[in-house]
């Protein structure tokens, strides 16, 4: 198995370069997937999305965020004023950290951690924890209604994505993310190399399902419904910290996309069983097309976005107890069954 | 000092103080929130001491769970920005003496049980972390798990009972504050809230 | 302090301004308070200054109260003050998305005072513009209750429609949203050359985008799950209340104003009124949709029979309606709009009152609300439809 | 699609004349009708205004009536005598109409009439409506306050005759189309064509005199609430400043809502 790129000594030097590789993988992937967003949106709605800035409005996401620096920040004076300004922070923080544990090619990724899956799946429910401090600390009864809506919602839906996920772990026999790649590299499915999405097509489903829902992405968006809530949690905050919040959701997309790659698309690799170039064009080509993987599952929220109308509170607890963990638990039952018996 | 050492410190000071936060603070969800740094600071020292999973473990279940979960009642309940009264009546004497005893007691038990002993820091794999729980100690592992399965149905059992099967508590309509926080008459259009009672004003002052 | 701690004899604490939903526990179980939530004025799911103040169980609705008058115009007064040449092109705009049904409302009422005989080729042309205005209508309201539901897209593909609409509308009207293309004994000039193939064609097109919504949102599971059974309105509740339109249709009650007091010529169209039996959000919905197919075969219908002549009578230069009262009723796209003219044989009316339908809709929404989720409110407030404007006058 | 079609539902046989309508409602209560009058095809029945609430009960609960369906209520000025109150009520079944009138006890004062709330639950903001516009009190109104469509502490009753336009109270108006009293429209049609030629030199000339005065009176009169309250808080608890500003703005009301019309029609 490949080993990170930033393996390097000194440590110091490995450590400055990882803070910065995660910074930047940060807040490319949202600004990537904010664009695609826009104009994928914008297409599937007849019509054109941003044009102006530089080519086809590519250069519309770092103007907003100009424009974002540039606004009054706003603190209620009601508001809880640590917890509000921390808020947008916490909400930030996870993303950045999970980045550390993503594999984005062979070699590609700042490190390799044993239990990478858990420590990824840990961190990124942290997320929620800005979502329950910006909904009560700006002494808003809309906000309070968004947090209240979103912990319900994260706290149902992590449970999903936690038992999606650890099926793949018991077909791999690794928590490690790279490690998760290269078994599902060597995987044949009656012989035939395959990437664990097509035999784990329930957990593929439960995994995106929630995701969905922990990223509050419509259909699930609930929180911040805006027909309802005006905007959740979001109501009150301007500025900077209205843009850390918009920036965790794209990256959220990005790192919750990722992880679907790494366990159910076969990661780095097109497909199991055909290698990569050694070298730096393996790299590169393994970079090229884990993020072409990134970037359709990211459409496809996107489409989904397009497309469905908002669920309801009740509905979405009810998909979650009654429907996808149960499914999650016969799916952990099925999958180690079969992993004993072949 | 070796940076372990020095690492061990500093989280154990910081955890150590988010901890005296929690119980100190006047605003509950602020002893929420600190209760997460406390959390985060045990987190770390299981790291520096090597054990990877347990920390990511308290990490997803203690912070993304169990905390989100209180902040959830909390707000769900009665969660007001600023102080709130405290609402303990075994005032700050018996916590505290509960704390020190649980203190003293585990000071006692790793002191009678490794006194002495020097353990070299390193990193368990979750294999062997596994191996551990499902091999050796499978039969206690399973055993919890079940009774743990149980309390959960437990739970859901006495949940539905008080929601629909068991009669309902009445409020009682002799008592003042009964009449107080019923909703006023629908017909008197519209309404305002009704003024607080002199009474409820003296709490939030 | 130590006598009214919170969990003794049931003080609520009372809140700050975060103040949550606050639960007591009393005698072992558990009490709510509810939560008091003002959902508007300015709110983007009362389509404009309608403020409905709610107070909540959880998520649960347990009081609602419409509060309406913050678009108040004094419509009705100013009309007093205005000709009747004027108050056509003032009842254009309390509701903007019916303006062509309202001014035609106002010329109907006045020329019955005055026993005027409107020419033929008018009055199927005021057939004509009310229907199209009608789709344009409920074009919006298709779009907006998407949006309000969460479903973005639907929002666009009628804005495309009305934009088109809107504009051969205005090759003929001058306006896109207040036409102000009726006057008293006729229509302020004929329809302009190519219209009516403008109007066929688009009619044409219509047909087709309709079954695009169908498609678009009626199969959606989530859109069913959030609007079957939302809502649902009894009959005999919407009679009482006088709600009509698409609203009352839903409950199964085929009251329009076309079938049952015909003006102008839909006497000799064939009027289809799609009616629904279950009276839900979901059925409002469903009416709406139907409602645009059965306008496009009357806009047919004008078409084909569209006769020659002259399209207004010669009027004296006053226009003054002989003493005496009148009420009029049209079907306008949101239900029944009345005009009550008292005349005192003056130039401007004496009294003329307007009923408009979404008043009595918004009248009738406690009924609905109350008992429901507060993400159901959205889908209900968003069925029951309305102009605010329409509501406040 | 479940559609009903005009072809297939011709007028129901059950439908009756006005004629037959007021001949009805005169039977049954003869001691409420005072008059009917069938006018371009609509009956409007007189009713004696405390048994409206009766009339329209029987509207309603009569078979051959039916009149399920609360369609609107008008408030109208009917100059000396009071207010008219307009209620339509038509059936669904029988899609036949009758709009009941009735003469609101109290004349200009203090109008009265029983509420129809208990009869048809869409009364409810017409009602609300009325009294907003006309102040005519409906007894048995769960809540006629806060005002429906004004604001809460609005003064007045936009809808009577008596009560002017506030632009005009503000900016003289040279024009005749201001909401006059009964009397006054014959003579201001004989004008000819008031409405289009502009207001003379001496007109506007005189309007701007009048326009200054009424901005110095008015800046006087606040002058002197303002004392008052000032008086008022030093003084102690016995004049709150809520007193005292509606009397003073009652009074100011008042100067230039008495004589409608007068001053500005000539």
């Amino acid at each position: 198995m490949a080993t990170s790129v930033f393996a390097l000594e000194p440590l110091w030097l490995a450590l400055l370069l990882q803070a910065l590789a995660a910074l930047l993988l940060f807040l490319i992937g949202a600004v990537v997937v904010g664009y695609l967003e826009h104009k994928v949106l914008a297409h599937m709605q007849d019509r054109l999305g941003p044009m102006e800035a530089i080519w086809h409005g590519i250069g519309q996401l770092p103007a907003d965020g100009l424009k974002f620096l540039q606004k009054e920040d706003i603190i209620p004076t009601a508001a809880d004023r640590w917890v509000f300004a921390l808020a947008p922070a916490v909400a930030v923080v996870p993303g950045v950290v999970v980045i550390a544990v993503l594999p984005f090619g062979p070699g590609l990724w700042l490190t390799d951690l044993d239990a990478g899956i858990f420590f990824a799946l840990a961190a990124s429910g942290v997320t929620v924890l800005g979502t329950l401090m910006a909904g009560w600390s700006s002494a808003n009864k809309f906000s309070l209604m968004g947090g209240l809506r979103g912990a319900a919602q994260l706290i149902s839906y992590e449970l999903p994505l936690v038992l999606a996920a650890a099926a793949i772990v018991i077909q791999a026999g690794t928590l490690s993310l790279p490690g998760i790649v290269e078994a599902q590299h060597g995987f044949t499915l009656f012989g035939v190399p395959m990437i664990y999405g097509i035999p784990h097509i329930i957990g593929l489903g439960l995994f995106f399902v929630a995701a969905l829902a922990e990223l509050s992405r419509p259909p699930f968006d609930m929180p911040i419904a805006d027909s309802e809530l005006i905007a959740g949690h979001m109501t009150e905050y301007t500025g900077m910290r209205y843009a850390f919040f918009m920036l965790s959701e794209y990256a959220g997309m990005v790192i919750l996309s990722a992880l679907a790659t790494v366990l159910f698309l076969g990661g780095w690799y097109p497909w199991p069983g055909v290698g990569l170039p050694e070298g730096a064009a393996g790299m590169v080509l393994g970079f090229v097309i884990t993020f072409a993987k990134i970037l359709v599952l990211s459409a496809i929220m996107v489409w989904l976005r397009a497309t469905f109308p908002r669920m309801r509170e009740d509905q979405l607890q009810r998909l979650s107890w009654s429907v996808l963990i149960p499914l999650g638990l016969l799916n952990i039952v099925l999958v180690a069954t079969a992993k004993v018996w072949f | 000092m070796s940076v372990p050492e020095v690492v061990m410190l500093a989280t154990g000071v910081v955890g150590g103080a988010a901890a005296l936060l929690v119980v100190t603070s006047r605003n509950v969800v602020h002893s929420a929130l600190y209760l997460v740094v406390a959390l985060l600071a045990v987190a770390g020292v299981f790291l520096v001491l090597g054990a990877e999973f347990v920390a990511w473990a308290q990490v997803l279940v203690y912070v993304g769970a169990v905390v989100v979960l209180l902040l959830f009642g909390l707000m769900l309940t009665r969660a007001p920005i600023g102080p709130t009264g405290q609402g303990n009546e075994l005032g700050k004497a018996m916590p505290l003496a509960v704390a020190l005893a649980v203190f003293a007691g585990l000071v006692a038990l790793i002191v009678t049980s490794y006194g002495g002993e020097v353990i070299a820091l390193e990193h368990v794999p979750p294999a062997a972390l596994g191996e551990v729980l499902y091999v050796a100690w499978a039969l206690p592992f399973m055993t919890l798990g079940f009774l743990l399965t149980l309390a959960l149905i437990g739970a859901v059992v006495i949940a539905r009972r008080e929601e629909g099967e068991g009669p309902l508590p009445e409020p009682d309509p002799d008592e003042p504050e009964a009449a107080e926080a019923s909703p006023p008459d629908s017909s008197s259009w519209p309404q305002r809230q009704p003024e607080p009672t002199p009474d409820e004003r003296e709490v939030s002052a | 302090m130590s006598e009214t701690l919170p969990h003794e004899g049931g003080v609520i604490l009372p809140g700050g301004p975060g103040e949550a939903m606050s639960v007591e526990i009393r005698d072992g179980g558990l009490v709510t308070q509810e939560m008091n939530l003002n959902i508007g004025p300015q709110h983007p799911a009362t389509h404009g200054v309608l403020r409905v103040v709610i107070d909540l169980d959880g998520e649960v609705i347990v009081r609602a109260r419409p509060v309406i008058g913050y678009m108040h115009r004094g419509f009705e007064k100013l009309a007093e003050a205005r000709d009747y040449r004027q108050i056509i092109a003032l009842v254009n705009r309390h509701d903007w998305l019916s303006a062509f049904c309202n001014e035609l409302g106002v010329a109907l009422a006045v020329e019955r005072l005055m026993e005027l005989e409107v020419p033929e080729r008018a009055q199927w042309i005021r057939v004509l513009m009310s229907e199209w205005n009608r789709i344009l209508n409920h074009l919006m309201f298709i779009g907006s209750f998407g949006l309000e539901l969460g479903a973005i897209t639907p929002v666009f593909f009628s804005f495309r429609e009305r934009e088109d609409i809107q504009s051969f509308l205005e090759s003929a009207t001058g306006g896109r949203l207040h036409f102000t293309y009726t006057r008293v004994g006729g229509l302020k000039e004929d329809l302009p050359a190519g219209f009516l193939d403008a109007s066929r064609q688009m009619a044409a097109t219509m047909r087709s985008r309709n079954d695009e919504y169908r498609q678009l949102l009626l199969g959606n599971e989530i859109f069913q799950a959030r609007t079957k059974g939302v809502g649902a309105l009894a009959p005999d509740v919407a009679v009482d209340y006088g709600v009509t339109g698409p609203t009352l249709h839903a409950t199964g009650v085929a009251e329009d104003v076309r079938l049952s007091e015909p003006y102008c010529v839909y006497d000799e169209l064939d009027v289809k009124v799609p009616v629904r039996t279950n009276g839900d959000s979901y059925d409002r919905f469903v009416v709406l949709l139907d409602r645009i197919d059965a306008s496009l075969d009357l806009i047919e219908q004008v078409h084909e029979g569209l006769p020659a002549g002259p399209v207004n009578r010669k009027m004296p230069k006053t226009v003054k309606a002989p003493e005496g009262a009148t009420y009029v009723r049209t079907e306008n796209p949101l239900g029944q709009g009345g005009y009550y003219l008292v005349s005192d044989g003056g130039k401007t009316p004496w009294r003329m009152r307007m009923r408009t339908p979404s008043f009595s809709n918004i009248q009738m929404v406690p009924e609905l609300l109350e008992g429901s989720l507060l993400s159901d409110m959205i889908a209900i407030l968003g069925s029951v439809y309305f102009v605010v404007g329409d509501v406040d006058r | 699609m479940p559609t009903v079609r005009s072809s297939e539902t011709s007028p129901p046989a059950t439908r009756l004349a006005p004629e037959a309508i007021a001949a009805l409602l005169a039977e049954r209560l003869p001691e409420a009708v005072t008059a009917t009058t069938v006018a371009h095809g609509q009956l409007t029945v007189d009713v004696v205004p405390e048994h409206l609430p009766r009339a329209a009960a029987l509207c309603k609960r009569e078979k051959a009536l039916a009149m399920d369906f609360f369609d609107m209520m008008a408030g109208v000025d009917a100059g000396e005598d009071g207010f008219h109150v307009v209620t339509r009520l038509y059936s669904t079944r029988h899609r036949h109409a009758v709009l009941l009138r009735a003469l609101a006890e109290g004349g200009r004062e203090a109008p009265r009439l029983p509420s129809l709330t208990g009869v048809y639950r869409g009364a409810n903001w017409h009602e609300r409506e009325a009294y907003d516009m006309y102040g005519i009190v409906f007894d048995g109104h769960p809540g006629l306050e806060p005002r429906i469509l004004t604001v809460e502490n609005f003064e007045g009753w936009p809808l009577r005759k008596d009560f002017l336009l506030t632009t005009r109270e503000i900016k003289p108006w040279p024009g005749e189309k201001v909401p006059k009293a009964k009397e006054e429209p014959a003579k201001a049609d004989a004008g000819g064509e008031p409405a289009d030629d502009g207001p003379s030199e001496e007109e506007k000339a005189a309007a701007k005199k009048a326009k200054a005065e009424r901005a110095k009176q008015k800046a006087a009169e606040m002058r002197a609430k303002k004392r008052a309250q000032r008086e008022a808080e030093a003084g102690g608890a016995q004049g709150s400043p809520g007193e005292a500003a509606p009397e003073a703005g009652g009074e100011g009301r008042g100067g230039g809502g008495d004589e409608p019309g007068k001053g500005e029609g000539a």
